[in-house]
């Protein structure tokens, strides 16, 4: 029984206070050594602050932190590594011009006189990446080449190349596939089993009742519940984490086949970019969600991109009728693409709420050039309402707010003004139940009103609870198209995975 | 939505600092730092920093300069740089002054200056958004050329204004309310761009491209169209610099304008814009410019010898911006 | 002004000596290396060398990339040498930093004529040609000197605007101007440094107006950029003192003889030197001597006075003066 | 969830571009662009440009900028930047040429060199890292303040190298294997600096702190201790620098090193090293730096006029990048 064993980190009365906003306000936390701790909350409860503090990253203003029963100060990212503390960061911590295996060496290089041992490191590292089954990744790849996944797969191999007691992980799924994250988990128990403690943040409650021992709740920067057993009710986290009830998480459909004869949004024929995607044809019609679902790298971003007019390839793009020439004209025929990765793609961040909110529709609030700044903030107000961004500040730099909201704030975007098809990268990466339930509600809510939705989703239960027709890629190729309800995940698994399973 | 959504984080969802006071206080140093230069002016020479006709020198001195540091504002806010914008100005200044040119009188010089000087900043454009030359050596080449085609056009020689065409000295001569025109014009010309930069969709896309060009694009900004329009903009101030600097020295000269691009970069950075771009503010800029300015006036005035200027200039320039970080700071 | 400019811009341009050192003798390859052509005087010096090259069909001009980098006209003249030409002329940056590579120069057997900056060590020069800094400063100095003194001003106001204060002629110029106005008890107020443009003249210039509201006389050291500095001075109208030049540009000739502007006279360094060099190089090189003089062979050292161009005299210097 | 299913994890993207070749095609271009201009010059030139002496002329004029550029490299992949590296230079050469330095004999002066650059760097770094300064108005500062006090120093005269202290010169009048021994240094520092940023900790994490600080910083490296060394790093390559350029010179002076900060930044840059940092090579660097040296080589063999030089540099510019994108596409 774990309760026996006493515990391997403390913290207890936790504050910080940042310009504006109190994130943590007096937060307790109890990690026993070889459990998996999971780190419950709402976008900007305070999670990644928290762990932050005791990864050295900032200083909390108040509060202890004990580890194996000593007082420890972690004054810097050195401190909190040296005590044997490696965490993985919500924002990806990579330098992209250098390569994996630097990257996961970085800072305790494999050195002998400051001398680099590149063989030595190379091995290690293929190493590592293989225990996170992913030896085809080349030790000597530049990781800015690599795609979301890729990366979170490297930070990951880096936390492991410290021999850490403590292992933190910020939300280490949320840029994974579903049969990544077994892989993840498998890891995560060889750890625990050799007596690694692992503080576990994800928005995925089912992953929490997988791998979670005991569960911590965090609600705008408090502790509103300690090491609660992992296998309490669903309900009752999510009304602790939110303080309300969220009901049916997928909104309903409307009735089967309400679609056919409806005038078509988009059409797609024989769309190819020679080597990630080829001959892809499909068309999504007015008030319908066309959902693609397939294995990280199978080439769903790049689909998305291309009929965006982000990206060159062959084959015909078709809005409303209308060929598709270049990113502008997607927007003007009424386009809007929320990317996979929202701060290289997405987000200016030295800017504010608003203007980031906004930037999709300027021509809106402009006369002759000239901007309308009033209903552009009105405008941008009404959506951190509608999306429940927090804190709710249009003024605020986009970059102090927590991911999730960030991750609202993209979507928001193409919210402002409506759109006749949304392209939505996986649109509630990072974001948490409660608003994920609003997410849905939102999209479901702008599909019947007519809008046509191309839905990109590595979480095969959101593809098919929301979408009404399912594409299933593998290694850039439509392999399967049918109604969402025809499929379960077990199918969709099999589908997506021939082939490339064993 | 229902209105049991949870409150704002945290206890004070109080006044929060946006960008916009940021900037207020990061001015707030510069303004402090000028201040202080201006103390010392008036501690050292009573007699004549004061003056209106200090004043009136430190302000047509700056607005040559000035003119094209609002050009570069833009395009270091875009994400880019100009390196050429000195020899720009004196390609222009020399074509504006041409016999050719000057036989058609005032009007034409100055059109011609405008039109050279957007058209080469235009060719630097196109060079870096179609051509993706590096910022850096696309105007660095420009500046090598526009130089070297200066001093083709002038044969090296300085082309004084031709009596008959004196309307345009007027504007360094004439004064109107106590200030020469040209201080006018660079007044106009500050004013226009922050409007520009503040108040239009140009403005906005700018501060976009340069803070994240990637996510620009997927937001159906024309990176590369806007890319040109910068560095047109900021050729166009070179064009109307190349007016004053006419006005002012009654020359066209190949020599013109060298080295000014350091201090108009110089001015813009010191004024709190990101060289990385995405961030930055017209007014920042020029209160930096005017920095450097008084500070080469108190010397001359105290009849410092260079090499004390220079090493003075090092020190001042220190001290000014950690004094501008104290002020950011502790507020 | 530049349109009046045309129709004499050759005025300055060298002509056949008359004698029979211009018949064509053995073909020579002159080369010639000086600072960047960056402002008036140096322009007029390449402009005059090349324009005096071309009189001599039996001369083939090699310039080289006029620089203000001493590390880049050393390998400049190390690639004339390279090139084995006949005769070199040098005008360098600093005399004392290229002397290693003229000496290398003459070593190697090719005559150097050093023009204007001169090497400090003999061995590394046939013949040296050039104006006198020094003197041009006892020029100014005296006339302004004279002029004050009967004008009978107690203590005035002398201003100085150098060149390129880091240049060794500028020095030399300043220790000179400062000499000659001892002679008379008097001393220079206030120096600052221009770098020899129209726009640092008007720069600095508003400046110095801005810190003496009274001054009785000024010396700019160059014509180029007093172009700037009157236009700083009329903008801020003044009026109550006089203004001496520096090298004797046909713009501030012209100045001088309309009597419009302060500027009453200016002080030669003439550029022509650069023609009379080329020449010196190609009877060097041909083994001539110069047919007013006795001797067989061309002096080893020229030295061209300073003349001070006023309104009285200012016509029969016009045709010598270069356009700027 | 089915554990039934042993993890057959999807292909992340396979072969995806390495460091190394991305690089090696980077410098294919420049190598492409300095090869046509080598055949220009022997076909514009068959007789002198490809003698054994004008090669030795060019690799002793690329010594001097060569040694700095390779300083500037790191620091500018270090995601800082430079400006005060010519006059750092100028004022080691003074500082080593006094008669007070000069009288204790060439191993002190060469020493006098080096620590003045390393210290003035540091300052830099200082100023740059603990005074949060940003980089740009760093070290412009440096450059106003140190070429101020070289003129001091210098009283603005040429000091000559006392023939006591030949030993100096002597390392661009001697030659080995019918080099100059300048040019071996320049060797030995591009050696140096490539071993230094290819095959040490430092190096990688020069990448690092350029690529993406608070990666770094989260990773545990002292960014602000690494930023100061790199800055020094670049001040020794100044004093080396300086050493070359009194040989060269046979004196010290305030002039040295004049806008050299210009030319050897565009060498990094056309180099292929991003001016945002995190990315770049020494090898690219000194293959751009040549492209310069060789241009201007060209022009003197071939006796173009300032004008028209200026001009053809600007369009050669321009062609040697586009040529470079191309090859660096079409592989
Ligand atoms: N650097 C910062 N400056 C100002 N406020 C900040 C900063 N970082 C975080 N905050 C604020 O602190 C609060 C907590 O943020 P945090 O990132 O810890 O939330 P989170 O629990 O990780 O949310 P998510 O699940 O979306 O990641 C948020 O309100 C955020 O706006
Ligand atoms: N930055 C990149 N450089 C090179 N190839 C890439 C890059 N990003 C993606 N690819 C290629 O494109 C294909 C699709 O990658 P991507 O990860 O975007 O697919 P995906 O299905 O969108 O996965 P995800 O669920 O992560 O969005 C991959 O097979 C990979 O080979
Ligand atoms: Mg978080
Ligand atoms: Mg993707």
């Amino acid at each position: 029984m774990p309760d026996i064993k006493d515990p391997l980190l403390v913290m207890s009365g936790i504050v910080k206070q940042f310009p504006g906003v109190r994130a943590l306000d007096g937060v307790d936390l109890e990690v026993l050594p070889g459990e998996v701790h999971c780190l419950l909350g709402q976008n900007g409860a305070g999670k990644s602050t928290l762990i932050k503090t005791l990864a050295g990253a900032h200083q909390p203003d108040a509060g202890v932190i004990r580890l194996g029963g000593r007082e420890v100060r972690l004054t810097g990212p050195v401190a909190a590594i040296r005590l044997g503390i490696s965490t993985i960061y919500q924002e990806l911590d990579l330098v992209d011009g250098l390569s994996v295996a630097d990257n996961i060496f970085l800072g305790h290089e494999k050195a002998r006189f400051g001398f680099t041992r590149t063989a030595e490191a190379h091995r290690a590292a293929s190493g590592l990446l293989t225990r996170l089954g992913h030896g085809e990744i080349p030790p000597a790849t530049e990781v800015g080449a690599l795609p979301p996944a890729g990366k979170q797969v490297v930070s990951m191999a880096r936390a492991l190349s410290h021999d850490a007691r403590l292992i933190v992980m910020d939300e280490p799924s949320a840029a994974l596939a579903h049969d990544e994250v077994d892989n993840l988990f498998r890891t995560v128990r060889e750890l625990t089993a050799q007596g690694v403690a692992v503080v576990y943040i994800s928005h995925r409650l089912e992953e929490i009742r997988e791998i979670g021992d005991r569960v911590t709740v965090l609600k705008d920067g408090r502790t509103v519940a300690v090491g609660l057993p992992a296998d309490t009710p669903t309900r009752e986290i999510v009304s602790l984490m939110t303080g309300r009830d969220v009901e049916h998480v997928f909104p309903a459909r409307r009735d089967p086949g309400s679609h056919e004869g409806r005038a078509e949004v988009l059409r797609v024929e024989g769309l190819t970019v020679p080597g990630v995607f080829e001959d892809i044809s499909f068309a999504v019609r007015e008030g319908e969600i066309v959902g693609l679902a397939g294995l990280v790298g199978s080439g769903r971003s790049e689909i998305l991109e291309a009929v965006y007019g982000a990206r060159k390839a062959s084959g015909k793009v078709l809005v409303d009728g209308k060929p598709v020439r270049g990113v502008s004209s997607a927007v003007r025929l009424g386009l809007g693409l929320a990317p996979e990765e929202r701060k290289a793609q997405a987000l200016l961040l030295e800017e504010s709420v608003a203007r980031n909110i906004t930037l999709g529709g300027l021509a809106r609030y402009a006369r002759l050039g000239w901007l309308d700044r009033g209903s552009e903030l009105a405008d941008a107000g009404r959506q951190i309402d509608e999306l429940g961004i927090r804190p709710a500040d249009p003024g605020r730099p986009i970059r102090t707010l927590s991911g999730g909201n960030q991750q609202k704030a993209v979507l928001a975007r193409w919210l402002v003004d409506r759109r006749r098809l949304l392209l939505l990268d996986e649109p509630t990466r990072g974001v948490d139940v409660g608003a994920r339930a609003d997410l849905y509600a939102v999209i479901r809510r702008l599909a019947d009103e007519g809008i046509g939705v191309l839905l990109v989703s590595s979480e095969i239960p959101e593809v098919l609870g929301l979408a009404d027709r399912v594409l299933v890629i593998r290694d850039g190729r439509n392999v399967h198209e049918s109604d969402a309800r025809e499929l379960d995940e077990h199918r969709v698994l099999d589908l997506i995975m021939e082939g490339s399973a064993l | 939505m229902n209105d049991t959504r949870t409150p704002p984080v945290g206890k004070l969802p109080a006044p929060v600092r946006t960008l916009r006071d940021r900037g207020g206080l990061r001015h707030l140093g510069l303004v402090g730092a000028l201040v202080l230069l201006c103390l010392v002016g008036l501690v050292t020479r009573p007699d004549t920093f004061a003056t209106s006709s200090n004043l009136v020198t430190l302000l047509a001195l700056a607005s040559t300069i000035g003119v094209i540091t609002v050009g570069m504002t833009f395009v270091i806010i875009g994400g880019g740089i100009d390196l050429s914008v000195g020899s720009v100005m004196a390609l222009a200044s020399v074509w504006a002054t041409t016999v050719a040119t000057q036989s058609y009188g005032p009007w034409v010089m100055a059109l011609c200056a405008l039109l050279v000087g957007t058209a080469t900043g235009a060719v630097s454009g196109l060079l870096i958004s179609y051509g993706k030359m590096v910022p850096f050596i696309a105007t660095l080449a420009m500046m090598a050329a526009a130089s070297g085609l200066a001093q083709r056009l002038s044969d090296r020689r300085t082309q004084l204004v031709a009596p008959e065409n004196d309307a345009i000295v007027a504007l360094s001569t004439t004064r109107v309310l106590g200030l020469p025109i040209l201080v006018y014009i660079f007044a106009a010309v500050v004013a226009a761009g922050w409007v520009l930069l503040n108040r239009t969709t140009f403005g906005r896309r700018t501060y976009a491209v340069g803070g994240n060009a990637e996510a620009a694009r997927l937001a159906g900004i024309d990176v590369r169209k806007h890319t040109v329009l910068l560095y047109a903009l900021s050729g166009l101030c070179c064009g109307i610099a190349a007016l004053v600097i006419m006005a002012r020295t009654t020359a066209g000269s190949s020599t013109h304008g060298y080295l000014y691009e350091l201090d108009a970069i110089a001015a813009v950075i010191i004024g709190g814009t990101l060289l990385t771009g995405g961030r930055g503010t017209i007014i920042g800029s020029i209160l930096g410019l005017l920095v450097f300015t008084v500070i080469t006036n108190l010397f001359i005035l105290n009849g410092l010898d260079t090499s004390d200027q220079l090493i003075a200039k090092g020190l001042i320039i220190v001290a000014a911006v950690l004094l501008q970080q104290r002020t950011a700071n502790t507020s | 002004t530049s349109n009046a400019s045309n129709d004499e811009s050759s005025a300055s341009a060298p002509a056949l000596a008359g004698t029979d050192n211009d018949k064509p003798g053995q073909k020579v390859v002159i080369g010639f290396s000086a600072p960047a052509a960056d402002h008036g005087w140096i322009a007029a010096i390449a402009k005059n060398a090349e324009a005096a090259a071309k009189l001599y069909p039996d001369v083939e001009f090699k310039a080289v990339e006029p620089t203000n980098d001493i590390n880049q006209q050393i390998a400049a003249v190390e690639s004339l040498i390279d090139a084995k030409v006949g005769a070199l002329v040098i005008l360098p940056n600093d005399g004392q930093q290229l002397n290693q590579v003229a000496r290398k120069a003459s070593d190697a057997g090719i005559p150097v004529v050093n023009l204007d900056r001169v090497f400090p060590d003999k061995l590394s020069y046939r013949t040296w040609i050039g104006g006198d800094n020094y003197g041009m400063g006892v020029a100014a100095g005296h006339y302004i000197g004279a002029k004050l003194k009967e004008k009978g001003v107690a203590k005035p106001v002398i201003l100085e605007i150098q060149g390129i204060a880091t240049l060794p002629l500028t020095q030399d110029r300043s220790k000179g101007f400062a000499d000659a106005l001892k002679t008379y008890g008097f001393t220079v107020t206030a120096q600052q440094d221009a770098q020899f443009t129209v726009q640092s003249g008007t720069d600095v210039a508003t400046n110095l107006l801005q810190a003496h509201k009274k001054i009785d006389a000024l010396w700019n050291h160059d014509d180029d950029q007093g172009v700037g500095v009157l236009a700083a001075i009329k903008e801020a109208n003044r009026t109550e003192f006089f203004m001496v030049g520096g090298a004797g540009s046909a713009n501030a000739m012209r100045e001088i003889k309309s009597g419009s502007s302060v500027l009453e006279a200016t002080v030669t360094y003439s550029p022509s030197m650069a023609s009379s060099a080329v020449k010196l190089a190609r009877l060097i090189a041909q083994g001539k001597g110069m047919s007013d003089l006795v001797e067989q062979g061309v002096p080893q050292s020229i030295t061209l006075a300073s003349e001070t161009i006023t309104k009285d005299n200012v016509d029969t210097y016009l045709p010598l003066g270069f356009e700027s």
